[in-house]
């Protein structure tokens, strides 16, 4: 492998030669179409948006040291990034679990990003306990017939191609009869409806499926041993959640505390309503005490210094933190807090009261409260049950 | 003190349901947001529940009214709660219409009062200047005969025929004293009125005052007839609440009944069965508090603002605790607009911060009992 | 049965005549101790002691209506009223359970106030769960000889006899083999020893047997059927429990109201501190729908309006309440509320701090916060379990 | 910024258990409660704590000190917190001596800080003349070269044989401006002490100063040096808190694997698992902050003052939970004075209070960030 220093050169080089003006802006939406299009497939030729993966199926072969050098040079260069379900959850869990003919067939289109996946897994049955969903494939010759429905999808109205749980043994334990299968979107017996969510938004969709069509050579891992194979993609998908403290869809574009200020004012240097006061402070210690905890976290463990794990408590609290942040938002609006469109509001308050609704799910997805403390008391804290 | 219903409010409650069950499911509000046609509610219901002789419970038999009570009114208030009916009962008959009620003026009373009865003439008031609500901060003046300044929160001021304007005679934004209620019309020369649309699919508005002229005959009352109109309406809205908040919990304890996780029903598990019986205990609260303040209103207790604003407390504190665990327990699927749960949580945060949230209450609370 | 308006003209004529001007002043502990001896025997003899019981056991065979209207009239002279264990709880439980024998022994002891009682029932290891104790009582001839130890005994310093739960067979599922005893304290074998609360106060005991010795006939109910007789008894205790809403050990000198106003001063005619504010505005607020909660389940079960039970919704909001009301009472004095004993502090502070301590007993004795909660999902709600 | 022990504070906090381990169970706190004698702390103990270096951790080495941070203290409040050892760390060390530490009056230090590190002088601050904290709620004047007024609050001030006294030479109780800070004999002439002894089994004292005189070179600092030393001993105190509040939750966390009610232990019911992971956050909530705040003090962080009232609030918060469901949920037992959950209630309430509860710190951090 090129010497570190060399190899950071080159893709600096590279960066500098082809890189447009245009595109150094990180990650928006408002990118020109074109132009992000030729960097895209020019990052996919390199290797640069799979880099750790091996070359023969499209990746860029770099070992981690390498890998995080590409990564911090293009962040440098505020290039734009290509994350995607593919990238960040598929691609790992079939370099581990799948055949050599999985991994051909489908490595490569994700390399070059090439086909858009979706992720099949929550039912409206199964919620929190995700294992007891119902989804049915049943074997037609070298093909499986699935049935059943998906909800939470994210992009399914944009995907090419489903990663799905789906149940192909029914009389097993519930955990014991799940394959994890791979099929197309573009076909009959697929069905795609916009789930509208109590903010209006519709960023995930229901899917139907009514007799779809799934090769049985594009089942991942063993036969009913899906659980395990989705267990380890989710921990893929956990290593890059809650990274921003804005709660489901990002922070809002002004900090609380100047929000907090226009809404309710200043009288001698102080917000002119105590209680919001001392609700905004409380707040803002919380915050401040949750990102140092998840850094002391990171810092004990670095240090071999014996702690209890930290992971369920920081979920269940950065969901309260997040949510007691809207709720000191529209608090401090008044009935000004409780716009759906404008006229009469400003844009702030109706951003406000969107994520106040919406960050009601921060404590249900991705594990609710009630799940997380389930799991400290056991694993954490050691309580028998 | 009345704390249960007497016979006729049994009575009045069974017939409450049947109509609103009848002709008003929760799919009825949501059509309403939906379809976010000129009024925002059903012209027809009004017209129904002014056969049923909703609309004239304040009224006196004179103005086509039964001459019942607020209590009377907090009933069908309840019952509507429930379905989430979005009906102009608040803010046209304990807002709008009732300033001319408690008015002395006996000519606006007779000529508008009867309308009102019928279902035929929506009065709006026009009060609040600021984003959270405090009653007395009114700049709007009220001078050489005209009206000028902008009211916003104006519920369901966009469909409204005539205004209660609250204006300034005297004295600055935060002052009792100067204040002056004129009863105006939604068209008259310099109103201008915006429609403001809320996240609870009900509306407001914006009201511009441009030198309106009013007569002295408009004049309704000061401070005084303010105060009596505000504790009526909040009791009003709490009773409303305390309907939306406890349809929340019913619908939230099937939910914990029927739904399955992990082979068994989450109503299993301990920890939901403590907060459940929380949401219960605030509930019961609530019932309890607010069916004093609407007997103390009607009995005119002494301490009948004492009650008023205890009501509205804990009526906002239920109704925030059995919202957000309503949509908690409903887990993924209370996330979803189509699961109605939803309505009923943002109709309760609705509620919760108009005429005064907990903390204003409080605080009112405190102030009236000298500390 | 004589007229009930004249009776009443009689009872007054007695209390005219008998009851000295000294002890007409309530249910005080500062009374001349000769005076109120000799009305007490007085009481004793008229049979107004326990007005209801039968004329045999000592009673005053009173009915219903002529018994409240004796209360009522010794309520007008502020007549100072007995009240103990063998009145309110063992009395009613001998009546319905009793032998003729055991009626006949101990009623008019009671009714004559001269055998003082106290309770056996908690152990250490019991808590909330009540059956689960372990005193024994082994058989011996016609004695059973006990072995064990009691808590939470009240009076147990001052008791004559004590009516006890002691276990009687030791194979049987734990509500079945308990017995319901009487037995005499003065006797080797029974140990007291005060027990020092967190208050620094000491109004209970610990009761230790070694080897005590009750008569088998002392057995109230059938042998190993204590525990029917034992929730009997604990209802007589219930009916009246909870009236004082001060928490245990009754209301305060001063009201809440007038003692935060003293330690935070008004400014502008509001608290200076304004959370302090809010907390007791709440608190008041909490206060009246409490019980406007009782009275409305009262009325609506008057009314026959079918409504869900409130009584376990009472006692843990109560408790609350109560304790709320010594955090606020003790956070108002800031530093001045950590006094155990003077110099330094107010009366009024060491009050409220020792109250403080002392209602963290009103979540736990007479059902905990956690079982009234579970009664409540279990069946107010009707939450299958 | 440190978020974590270093390998030296590992060590400190080693050789700290093991001493107090041995030294001083709980039990010695109980005993010293009880026999209320002259001191209420062990001198036997005090004296080793300085053999052990402790008293001199923050004095520099011409003072007999090992001139370590107070993060360093902060270990050994911790481990102390966890046994409540009663000894004056706080008052004597980081109000009392801290002040004159923190002075630029190299006289008083040379004459005092040695004996502190032998452990030989006790100096007590004498700030507080409120029920509740306000650093600079102070009237006692300094006129005339004489100090009159008197003071509450003063922790273990009747054992100090000096006091720091903190008057005002210019100004209204309130004002931060005109404060100065003098070093009195506690056996001066007009200054009389009063011992009062607190539920946690700690005293404080009544300390009137009636014309004491004092001269120009006993001064120390004004209100600068009063912040820094509030500052720092308010962090300790929260070092203290944390072990206390952490030994609490432990012993509770113990109980409920132990416990046995309806044939389960009590900690298999959900509800109580709930409750005991909330009291788990809140707990290692506090140990990030208050760390964070004692390596914001060692590095002069700009924003420290922030860092110190956000780690009192946090860990008042947290002492205030596990204080109160420890005792709920050791039931009965909780409530006898014989098992020691209740001591470790009382001396988290008394922490809590002390030097500004969560309310007055969240303030301060208000008014720190600008709102």
């Amino acid at each position: 492998m090129a010497d570190l220093e060399a190899f950071k050169e080159e893709v600096r080089a590279v960066l500098a030669e082809r890189l447009p003006e245009e595109l150094r802006k990180g990650n928006r939406s408002d990118l020109p179409h074109d132009l992000l299009g030729k960097w895209i497939v020019e990052m996919g030729d390199r290797g640069w948006i799979t880099p750790d993966w091996p070359t023969e199926y499209g990746g860029g072969g770099l070992d981690r040291e390498h890998t995080a050098a590409l990564k911090a040079e293009l962040k440098k260069a505020k290039a734009p990034i290509v994350s995607s379900f593919g990238v960040s959850m598929l691609g790992p869990t079939l370099l581990e679990y799948g055949t050599e003919e999985q991994k051909k067939e489908f490595l490569p289109q994700i390399s070059k990003n090439t086909v858009r996946w979706c992720q099949g897994f929550s039912e409206p049955g199964s919620g929190s306990d995700l294992a007891s969903l119902q989804c049915r494939a049943e074997k037609e010759g070298d093909e499986y017939v699935i049935t059943g429905q998906k909800i939470w999808t994210t992009g399914a109205d944009r995907a090419d191609w489903i990663f799905c749980l789906v149940r192909t043994d029914f009389d097993a334990p519930k955990h014991e009869g799940i394959s994890f299968i791979l099929f197309p979107m573009h076909q009959e017996g697929v069905k795609v409806a916009p789930l509208t969510l109590i903010d209006g938004s519709a960023h995930f969709s229901q899917v139907f499926f009514d007799g779809a069509r799934a090769k049985v050579s594009n089942v991942v891992g063993p036969l009913n041993g899906g659980w395990t194979v989705a267990k380890r993609l989710l921990q893929h998908e956990r290593s890059t959640d809650g990274s921003s403290d804005g709660g489901i869809g990002g922070a809002a574009k002004e900090s609380i505390t100047d929000f907090v200020k226009r809404q309710v004012g200043l009288e001698n240097g102080e917000l002119a309503d105590p209680t919001i006061r001392e609700r905004l402070a409380a707040h803002e210690i919380d915050k401040r005490a949750l990102s140092l905890t998840m850094r002391r976290a990171v810092e004990e463990a670095r240090a071999g210094q014996r702690a209890r794990d930290i992971g369920s408590l920081g979920k269940f609290r950065w969901a309260n933190m997040v949510k007691n942040e809207q709720d000191i938002a529209v608090d401090s609006s008044g009935s000004q807090g409780l716009g759906w469109e404008g006229p009469g509001y400003e844009d702030a308050q109706i951003e406000r009261t969107k994520k106040w609704l919406i960050t009601r799910a921060d404590s249900i997805w991705g594990g609710t409260n009630e799940i997380q403390k389930n799991v400290i008391a056991k694993r954490v804290l050691g309580i028998p049950e | 003190m009345a704390v249960i219903l007497s016979e006729e409010q049994l009575m009045l409650r069974e017939s409450a349901q049947t109509f609103l069950a009848d002709q008003s499911p929760v799919t009825r509000m949501r059509e309403l947001r939906d379809a976010f046609d000129d009024t925002g509610y059903t012209p027809e219901i009004w017209k129904q529940m002014a056969d049923l002789g909703w609309l004239g419970i304040l009224l006196s038999e004179d103005h086509g009214g039964s001459d019942m009570g607020v209590a009377d009114l907090g009933v069908v208030l309840w019952e509507c709660g429930k379905v989430l009916a979005p009906e102009p009962l608040v803010s046209a008959l304990l807002l709008g219409a009732n300033a001319v009620r408690l008015s002395g003026n006996q000519t606006l009373q007779k000529d508008l009062l009867p309308a009102v009865a019928e279902g035929d003439r929506i009065v709006a008031l026009a009060l609040e200047e600021t984003a959270r609500f405090h009653p007395y901060n009114v700049a709007t003046t009220f001078s050489g005969g005209a009206i000028s300044g902008t009211k916003i929160h104006v519920l369901d001021g966009h469909v409204a025929d005539q205004i209660v304007v609250v204006a300034r005679t005297a004295g600055n934004a935060g002052d009792r004293e100067g204040l002056a209620l004129y009863l105006v019309d939604a068209d008259a020369k310099g109103v201008s009125i915006t429609r403001n649309r809320r996240m609870d699919g009900r509306n407001a508005a914006t009201v511009e005052f441009d030198g309106v002229e009013v007569g002295a005959d408009r004049l309704l009352g000061d401070a005084d007839l303010l105060d009596q109109v505000i504790d009526q309406a909040t009791v009003g809205l709490a009773s409303e609440m305390l309907g939306t908040a406890e349809e929340a919990f019913e619908r939230t304890l099937q939910y914990l009944k029927d739904r399955e996780q992990f082979g068994e029903k989450i109503g299993t598990f301990q920890a939901l069965r403590h907060r459940a019986a929380e949401m219960f205990s605030e509930l019961e609260f609530a019932r309890s508090i607010v069916r004093d303040a609407l007997s103390a209103l009607d009995e005119g207790r002494a301490d009948a603002a004492v009650c008023v604003s205890a009501a509205k407390a804990q009526a906002s504190k239920a109704s925030r605790l059995i919202g957000a665990e309503a949509v908690q327990m409903h887990g993924g699927t209370g996330m979803t607009d189509e699961e109605e749960i939803g309505l009923f949580f943002k109709r309760l945060k609705a509620a919760e911060l108009s005429l005064g949230d907990e903390t204003y209450h409080q605080r009112r609370f405190a102030t009236l009992q000298g500390y």
